[in-house]
């Protein structure tokens, strides 16, 4: 990056099921002002807007950040839309923070939403497509087959998904945003319906309704706002093709690149002591333990031991997920945005009950598509 | 203005545009695509730093239509990349910014689609708010003729005035073999077809079309290399403004003007008129005046030559139309524009627009020389 | 080798407050209303904030169903399942009396009579027909 | 007349969204789907690499080169993972459960995605051998619902090494 970013701002809803009290316009407004007011900004001080949101199916609106436009303060400013699937907040995070970068601009509004409730995510998200083989029985049916791979090829044990569910929702219990925050046990777990195996259904992200906006800022900005900024030390997305011959779905090679390019740009070269929090995409539980390992956190086929030594817990050695995660909260369009954002306030110090004490480095993290888009950053206290 | 990064397009290659292509996928139309634009830059695939593709989902008729163009792309190693819903010139813009944030210094912009797929009237409906203006079943050609029906009341400019713009287009589109459109249609001729939605004649408003297209975009240094003559970014800019088109003035553009104020200021250029050529992404006869007017171009002028490769009314491939009017100025400029050259051509403006009635514009000036030192 | 499939699916998109009352005011009371906005003037319909800078609207403004054509556009072939009509008809954007913004609708009959300046007025769908949307003013008609 | 709009609101727009399409397969496609009338499962050859993709492709995306090579390959394989699928899915009339597994089929490089049946759920394996079971001559249409799911073959199982690293 040729010049200092940081995060000067952060904003979110609340996140449910079903925010009904509230239009797709009202619901980003309510993540905007958020955001702003944050910031201690307002709409004329922002030079450009970047949204993102996963398919415009999942609403039933082309483009909907076009007649957003109004509604997010972009009239007569640039604005771009992002989508690169479940990593799409991610991605537009760092888009945003291109702009800042380059030095053009001094202050953007970045956003992600998705409203759920208005449509069905299912349907909108695996239709069955003329001249495609009609099996793939939505997101979890998608990636199951490479969590039983995962578990086959690291042994990893069966109560591991569980035990990451029930983290979740006891971090998530502590975030007053997040949508599930009912605490859950072991047993009721491995009790869930089993949905497809090896995914059970207390395992499984939910449905949201929820929007995130972020305000970053070049250095100068920053320094004027009321607040300590969290720095943006790197950023990276990355994605690979998906009929690759013996293209690793467990741990794809797109991510490993990534996190070694964020690593390398941070100057972090002893991962397990220099990150205090990492905010990572996990729909399914497994995947927690699949990605410390793709993250580069611990060995191949060791990364569900950090889950069942406890490790991964609020006020353990490596806080995972402290806000509760994907498990508790998945807005799919803003869930990308939401690690990210929930990074950038550990480092903050304002996470609230759900801070991770003296956390000074976190990662934010988000992966789409087959597995294959991966973005991430690491965000520091200290510039 | 500070120094910024020089940056240049260094090659395009695109498919004929069609009105369907029987035999190929939106990806397998791409794959050609990109091999040859890698080729005519005399490159491999690894050479390029970042890769970025504009689509839209509900033109591709599915979700996630763009993840199947990964495959088709040289996504392999793992690369830096981005996917914005946008017409591929928007594209191009972030590939821009990314140089001048110094995180990649070549970079490939797809644009993509397969428009025959689907209904574009039915499909940009739903771009509308889904409060107020959806529900009335307003279309894009619609809202267009909304726009310019506002515009003639109040400039006064007739039918015939709106054929005459059509009839330049499509004589000059005649030249251009990469257009649908290859006959040319003199005013009398276009005045005569039927009304699509009064005051727009069918032969004012493009067929529906499909191509797949790619552009090189490399930072000095780079670009000497890969293009004998390359096409320098001297400015740009782009501006969005409500959607709400009963709450905008709609006879005239205010994101285009102070688009392209900026991208002028940037260039150094006091006017739109200093330049030698105008590529301009309009829909209809109409928004080609309204763009006129914001860019304070006289529409009656010869210099700027608008639109030498006949413009959207000769083609108008959805995600690709914004590429190919920089695609042309890039040809106008480095020679390779054939039999339809503009004499003694070194600036240009191609413009590119989304949603309805102008919504969106952004607006580049290029030229065959280097802006900063 | 192709095949036809068409999407089809049912939304229901919340309104929140704004939204949700303008549209209430069409079903229950037959009346139009806007929002005053800051730059902007009486908006109608109103989308709960100002388009021009995101800020908060003002209060609610009552204003009259007739009003003065700003755009015209004639649809001789209605598009099955997308337009409101299935015979030809026209779209207009109107400024209605009160009002510093135009809202799009329809006009019915004598549509190649209707020209931007023309005077019109709202045709309300009868009580058992108003749901709550922007077709509860059934259509435009012409006023000498 | 009022002073104000109602203060309870309408709480929803519904819009049904209609839109058709008219897809089309590509030649690439469509050859293979024509092929499993016959019984035969084609693939398309990398012209640099060898390796082989199933169904057809225009281009290795790995190698970045044209796969325009049509090779057959067999209608056997290896279960490489698999999930078993015990919810409805919104359009899809399926019994359940049902096993939805990757499938690497001899002589491809890549798997596809098919069902397994003639065996519990549980009994699935991976690594466990695996043939098509075929709609019958005179009822196949040219789709991919010609196979009508996967078998297993009663062979040994493949060692994992394998296949764990081509899922």
């Amino acid at each position: 990056m040729k010049r200092p970013v940081a995060v000067v701002g952060v904003g979110q809803t609340q996140h449910s099921s079903r925010r009904a009290d509230v239009n797709i316009a009202g619901l980003v407004r309510e993540a905007v002002d958020r955001a702003l007011q944050d910031a201690g900004l307002e709409h004329t001080d922002i030079d450009a807007v970047i949204i993102g949101k996963a398919p415009d199916m999942l609403e039933g609106v082309a483009q909907p950040e076009q007649f957003l436009v109004g509604a997010v303060g972009a009239h007569m400013k640039p604005m771009l839309r992002v989508h690169t699937a479940g990593s799409v907040g991610a991605s537009t995070a760092l888009a945003a923070v291109t702009h800042v970068a380059s030095g053009l601009y001094e202050r953007v509004l970045t956003i992600a939403f998705e409203k759920q409730s208005e449509g069905n995510a299912m349907w909108a998200l695996s239709p069955n497509m003329p001249f495609m083989p009609p099996l793939v029985a939505g997101a979890g049916g998608f990636f199951a087959p490479y969590c039983r791979a995962y578990i086959q090829r690291s042994g990893c044990p069966a109560h591991i998904g569980a035990l990451t569910a029930v983290n979740a929702r006891a971090n998530a219990a502590k975030n007053e945003y997040a949508h599930l925050r009912e605490p859950l046990t072991v047993e009721d777990v491995l009790e869930s319906p089993m949905l497809w195996d090896p995914i059970r259904f207390g395992e499984t992200c939910p449905s949201s309704d929820g929007a995130i906006a972020l305000v970053l800022a070049s250095e100068a900005a920053a320094r004027k706002g009321p607040r300590r900024p969290a720095w943006i030390k790197s950023g990276a997305s990355y994605a690979e093709a998906m009929w690759v011959p013996g293209r690793d779905q467990v741990s794809p090679l797109a991510g490993r690149t990534c996190a070694k390019h964020v690593y390398d740009q941070a100057g972090i070269t002893d991962l397990w002591n220099q990150i205090d929090a990492a905010e990572i995409y996990v729909p399914f539980a497994w995947f927690e333990a699949m990605w410390l390992e793709n993250l580069g956190f611990c060995a191949e086929s060791d990364g569900w031991k950090i889950i069942e030594r406890g490790e991964q817990k609020l006020g353990a050695h490596l806080p995972i997920n402290p806000s509760g995660g994907v498990l508790a909260t998945n807005p799919i369009g803003a869930s990308g945005m939401i690690r990210f954002g929930e990074a950038a306030l550990q480092v903050m110090g304002r996470a609230g009950e759900h801070q991770v004490e003296g956390a000074k480095t976190a990662l934010g993290h988000a992966y789409g598509g087959g597995a294959q888009y991966f973005a991430m950053w690491i965000v520091a206290s200290d510039q | 203005m500070s120094s910024l990064r020089n940056v240049a397009i260094v090659g395009f290659a695109q498919l004929p545009v069609v009105a369907r292509d029987l035999h190929r996928t939106s990806p397998e139309m791409l794959y050609p695509v990109v091999r040859q634009a890698l080729a005519d830059c005399g490159v491999e695939r690894d050479a390029i730093d970042f890769q970025i593709a504009g689509s839209v989902d509900y033109m591709d008729g599915r979700p996630f239509g763009f993840v199947a163009a990964l495959d088709v792309m040289g996504s392999w190693p793992p690369r830096l990349d981005l996917h914005l819903e946008m017409d591929a010139s928007f594209c191009a813009y972030y590939a821009w910014l990314r140089m001048q944030a110094g995180d990649c210094d070549t970079a490939i912009v797809v644009g993509h689609g397969k428009t025959s797929e689907g209904d574009p009237r039915r499909v940009l409906n739903l771009q509308l708010d889904p409060y107020y203006q959806a529900p009335m079943g307003l279309d894009p050609v619609s809202t267009a003729a909304l726009q310019a029906s506002a515009y003639m009341a109040r400039s006064g400019v007739s039918d015939r005035d709106l054929a005459s713009v059509a009839a330049a287009n499509r004589t000059a589109g005649a030249r251009n073999p990469e257009n649908q459109l290859h006959t040319a249609a003199t005013p009398d001729e276009l005045l005569k077809t039927p009304w699509a939605v009064e005051p727009l004649r069918s032969g004012y408003l493009p067929p529906v079309g499909e191509t797949a297209t790619c552009m090189v975009l490399a930072a000095e240094g780079k670009a000497e290399s890969m293009c004998d003559r390359p096409v320098w970014i001297q400015g740009v800019d782009h501006r969005t403004e409500l959607q709400t088109i009963g709450a905008r003035d709609l006879t005239q553009s205010a994101s285009a003007r102070l688009a392209a104020e900026q991208a002028l200021a940037m260039a150094g250029l006091q006017t739109a008129s200093e330049v030698d050529v105008v590529e301009l992404f309009a829909l209809t006869p109409a928004e080609e005046l309204i763009l006129c007017d914001a860019l304070g171009l006289d529409a009656q002028a010869a210099r700027p030559v608008r639109n030498p490769s006949g413009g959207p009314l000769c083609g108008y491939p959805i995600m690709s139309t914004g590429a190919i009017r920089m695609a042309e100025i890039f040809r106008q400029l480095s020679g390779r524009a054939g039999a339809r050259a503009v004499p003694g051509a070194r600036r240009a403006i191609a413009h590119a627009t989304q949603g309805h009635c102008l919504q969106h514009n952004i607006i580049w000036v290029l030229g065959t020389d280097r802006r900063w030192a | 080798m192709e095949q036809a499939q068409t999407m089809e699916f049912p939304y229901k998109h919340s309104t929140g407050q704004t939204v949700g009352r303008f549209l209430a005011g069409l079903k229950e009371q037959k009346q139009i209303w806007g929002q005053r906005v800051a730059g902007l003037g009486v908006v109608v319909p109103p989308p709960g904030y100002s388009e021009v800078d995101g800020s908060e609207p003002g209060e609610w403004v009552a204003v009259k169903d007739t009003g003065v054509v700003t755009a015209v556009a004639v649809v001789r072939d209605p598009v099955d399942k997308l337009h409101p009509f299935s015979t030809p008809f026209a779209y207009i954007l109107v400024r209605l009396d009160g009002a510093d913004t135009a809202m799009a609708h329809v006009v019915k009959d004598d549509i190649h009579a209707v020209k931007v300046g023309s005077r019109v007025a709202a045709v309300w769908a009868p009580d058992e027909a108003r749901v709550g949307s922007m077709r509860d003013i059934a259509h435009f008609r012409l006023v000498p | 007349m009022a002073n104000e709009p109602p203060r309870d609101p309408v709480k929803y727009v519904e819009t049904h969204v209609y839109l058709p399409y008219h897809y089309v397969a590509g030649d690439s496609r469509a050859g293979y789907l024509r092929a499993l009338k016959d019984k035969k499962i084609l693939g398309s050859k990398c012209s640099k690499t060898g390796k082989v993709f199933v169904p057809p492709v225009v281009n290795s995306p790995e190698s970045f080169a044209p796969a325009d090579e049509l090779v057959e390959v067999a209608d056997r394989g290896i279960v490489t993972t698999f999930c078993v699928v015990r919810i409805p899915v919104t359009g899809r009339d399926l019994q359940l459960p049902y096993v939805a597994a990757s499938v690497a089929l001899d002589g491809a490089s890549v798997s596809i995605f098919a069902p397994i049946q003639e065996c519990a759920p549980d009994a699935v394996r991976m690594g466990m051998r695996v043939e098509a079971v075929w709609k019958a001559d005179g009822e196949r249409e040219g789709s991919h619902e010609d196979i009508l799911y996967f078998r297993p073959t009663g062979e040994p199982d493949a060692p994992q090494d394998s296949y764990i690293h081509r899922l």
